[in-house]
């Protein structure tokens, strides 16, 4: 019951500082906006770079003149591995067809018969594809029958690798510094709005409220206050996603723990800032 | 009831009040006068842990000023009703919720609250004033709530700082009707005033303060 | 100086005051009674443009309620003082700045500011709270502090809510003594008040809200 | 005179409303740190887009067997073009080493003779790397003695073409909303810290202060919170470059302009913001 009261204090609290409720809302729900859009840059960040991971692939070259026996051994062999996500087979003639497009010239022009090798090319699944665990796969392929060379963006890899690390700490930095001004912005924010009503604060200590009979309403209005942003900020996130969706970008991810994250995010920081904020106007001379 | 032991108290080293002793019984009604700035709302103050002296002892419903903690404070603020100077009231709340917001803070009951509340409001004439908020009041109606809040716990001590300086002689009279009656139904009133009229026509003991020491009149 | 015509105001349809006609002339002197929440200040607050009258008119110094603009009011609440019911001090100013702060707002030189802002406090004794914010005052000194301020800027016409509320009666007495002594040099006073012992130690024309009408006395 | 009184009185206001100045201050502080590093990131990504496009080059492929004549005059050709920034010629003998890193093979074991074609490779100056100049070009030069075939990675810049525009795009979006967010939490934070004077403006206005009066001091607040802000934020960003600089990311790219317009944005935000403010509560009955 006292539980109730506290709840309709609150309530009617927010309704009498109308204007500052608005202001401090609306700011929650800006910085909420922030830090949804910086989470769903970072979810469609990953999923680039597993794409891009995806492109890693590693050639299998046999000896020109491989037999069809080897070949088939080979294939044999790779497709057993429980590493590999998928093996296509490049015959000679293909391998013909990747020279012209390369050097603009037709194998045959120069001489009559294809001294290209046939090979395999590998795609790697999702958590093999690093240089480490390929060098170590190359080096068991090699002694396949017949495997003249196995060969690898290896530059490309060590490239993507470094940059990827780069980029997933840069990511990182940028969301514990977003966090970090979201929650201070959100704080000085409702600290203000505490601010505002210091004098009545007092009052009430002088009529002979309790410490939690007066904190109990500002934790109830952070909580709120917490929730409606949160909600606005899942709406207009719900809404930009569905049209940066449609006209500009199709392929966005989105998740929804996105939204239960800035729920549970909205609505703590709005308790804590409250509950902090009311704390320095509570101690008693 | 109260009692104060050779109470000293000062602001930014200027000395306001100088080793005043004196004690309110149980029941007893007792004016305090004195001239503007001679210390009457600050010994109230200290009555109600707002204050506290540099020397000497401040005792108020058992509690004293030198071993009161800040968790009993607002037990003891609850058990005395004070009429503030300048009103204390809640900006944002109407008359119905100012006058019942010190009996919520005890947790009484809604029901109870409100059947006090509402005769609270009829004794003070503030019947069509009950749904107005503090600034859209008159400075006599303001007044009146702020007496109304601080009667309707039945408190123990009531101290009053100048209840009537914005109510007619008419009201002030019956605001003084009231608190004879509460007084005589046990209630302490420590009431500082500047209306000599009405303790000439209500005496009862008066303490005067004058340059720091309390003088029995 | 001072005219009403007709004048009618009702808040949240409930009418306070009713059809009222009067004229206070240069210089004159007068009381404002009757109990409280009759309208006394309701009428001070239209004489200042704070509120204007549902039907008919107000005129203070040549502005009309009807033709007033929002760009002439502060220009007419200069030539007035105002002492405000409830003080309206800036918390945040010290006893010195408040007062100043009237004669700031008309663009007076500093120096002058300083002489006649001086030269108030000493008359109303208020010269070792000279520094002290209105929360570190008394309610009489507060009181002293709008008053100060009503009267530095040598208005035309004064008009006082209830100057003597917290104030004991030796100081009473020498605020209506100064308030004497700036009429006698023609400035118009019309006061609200309560104390009808002042008015019978300085009568003066009196007029009495009584059920939203004026009666003279 | 009456200026310098307004600053004075400014002053004294933010000396009186102390606690609300500092988080109003400190929320300006954070938001600019948003704007901020926004702008390095804008300024570091198109640093990084320039040193991509670098990478875009074009092969200009001569017969296998042209003559030094042919080549020379090609060169000499490719070199008077103003569009162009290097030429760098690829021997028949650079050719077969390139084929071995590609293949696998020595193309000497496979046959006697190398029928690689010598080739230049040219790369444009920054503001003729587009497929479109490209394309015109590559046309041209088709036409020069023994020129086989104009060679560049069509895809490749497409691809990048393409994602530069999206990446811009993004980063553009974001600069749009990350500076409507500032404006919004500075002008709400402002508001906040006028809200809770309210009642002093009205007091002041009853005594007679003109509109100008009581805003000129609120607006010499803004604009004063805007460069401690600004000053502030400007410290914080010039000494976390140099953190990241020499411990992180020594390509870090920055530009003094960074804190001149971080200074303008905060000094024009607190000033309008603060008159906006202040005008709801002059606004005479
Ligand atoms: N916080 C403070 N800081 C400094 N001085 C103070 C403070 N509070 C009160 N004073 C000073 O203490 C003195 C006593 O003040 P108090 O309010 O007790 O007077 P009072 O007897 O109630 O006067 P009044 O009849 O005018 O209400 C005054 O001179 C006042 O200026
Ligand atoms: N803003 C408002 N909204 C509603 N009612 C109001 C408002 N302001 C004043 N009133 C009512 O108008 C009436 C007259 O108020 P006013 O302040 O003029 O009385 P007063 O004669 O000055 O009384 P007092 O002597 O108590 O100061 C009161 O009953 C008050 O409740
Ligand atoms: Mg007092
Ligand atoms: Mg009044």
């Amino acid at each position: 019951m006292s539980l109730l009261f506290s709840i309709g204090e609150g309530i009617r609290g927010m309704g009498k500082a109308r204007l500052a409720m608005t202001l401090s809302v609306s700011s929650m729900i800006l910085t909420l906006l922030l830090l949804g859009s910086y989470l769903i840059f970072a979810l469609n960040l990953n999923q680039w770079i597993t794409d891009l991971r995806e492109k890693v692939e590693i050639e299998v070259f046999m000896e020109p003149e491989a037999r069809q026996t080897s070949i088939a051994q080979v294939k044999q062999a790779l497709e057993k591995q429980p590493e590999i996500e998928t093996v296509q087979y490049v015959s000679k003639a293909d391998a013909a067809k990747r020279f012209e497009e390369e050097f603009g010239q037709n194998i045959y022009d120069i001489l009559e018969s294809n001294p290209l090798p046939p090979s395999f090319i590998v795609q790697l699944k999702e958590p093999y594809r690093s240089s480490k665990k390929i060098m170590e796969l190359a080096a068991g392929w090699k002694n396949l029958p017949e495997v003249d060379e196995v060969v690898y963006q290896k530059m490309l890899l060590a490239a993507l690798e470094n940059y990827i690390r780069w980029i997933q700490l840069g990511a990182v930095a940028a969301g514990l510094f977003i966090t970090i001004i979201s929650i201070s912005l959100i704080y000085n924010t409702i600290r203000l709005t505490v601010y505002a009503r210091k004098d009545m604060i007092y009052i009430m200590r002088l009529v002979g409220a309790t410490e939690r009979f007066i904190k109990r309403p500002f934790l109830v209005e952070g909580l709120i206050q917490g929730l409606i942003a949160a909600v606005f900020a899942s709406l207009i996130v719900f809404y930009g996603v569905k049209i940066v969706k449609t006209f500009i970008y199709p392929y966005i991810t989105m998740d929804n723990r996105i939204y239960v994250g800035m729920l549970l995010f909205a609505v703590g920081i709005g308790f804590v800032s409250a509950g902090l904020s009311v704390r320095k106007y509570l101690r008693i001379v | 009831m109260i009692e104060f032991y050779n109470v000293s108290l000062s602001y930014n080293g200027k000395r306001i009040l100088n080793n005043i002793t004196f004690r309110i019984l149980k029941g007893e009604f007792v004016y305090l006068i004195g001239a503007s700035g001679a210390g009457k709302s600050s010994i109230l103050r200290m009555i109600y842990f707002d204050d506290f002296p540099d020397s000497g002892t401040v005792i108020a419903n058992q509690f004293s000023s030198a071993k009161i903690t800040a968790k009993e404070i607002p037990y003891v603020r609850r058990s005395l009703g004070v009429i503030f100077q300048d009103f204390k009231l809640l900006p944002d709340r109407n008359v119905f919720d100012n006058i019942a917001f010190s009996m919520r803070v005890t947790g009484v009951k809604p029901k109870e609250i409100r059947k006090k509340v509402l005769r609270m409001i009829a004794e003070l004439g503030l019947g069509p004033k009950r749904n107005h908020l503090p600034l859209e009041l008159s400075g006599g109606e303001q007044q009146k709530v702020a007496i109304a809040r601080a009667l309707v716990n039945n408190p123990f001590i009531l101290l009053a700082d100048e209840p009537t300086g914005n109510l007619d002689p008419v009201a002030s009279m019956e605001i003084l009707e009231i608190l004879q009656r509460i007084n005589s139904r046990g209630t302490a009133v420590l009431m500082a005033t500047h209306n000599y009229g009405l303790i000439k026509k209500y005496p009862h003991r008066t303490m005067k303060l004058e340059n720091g020491e309390l003088v029995e009149q």
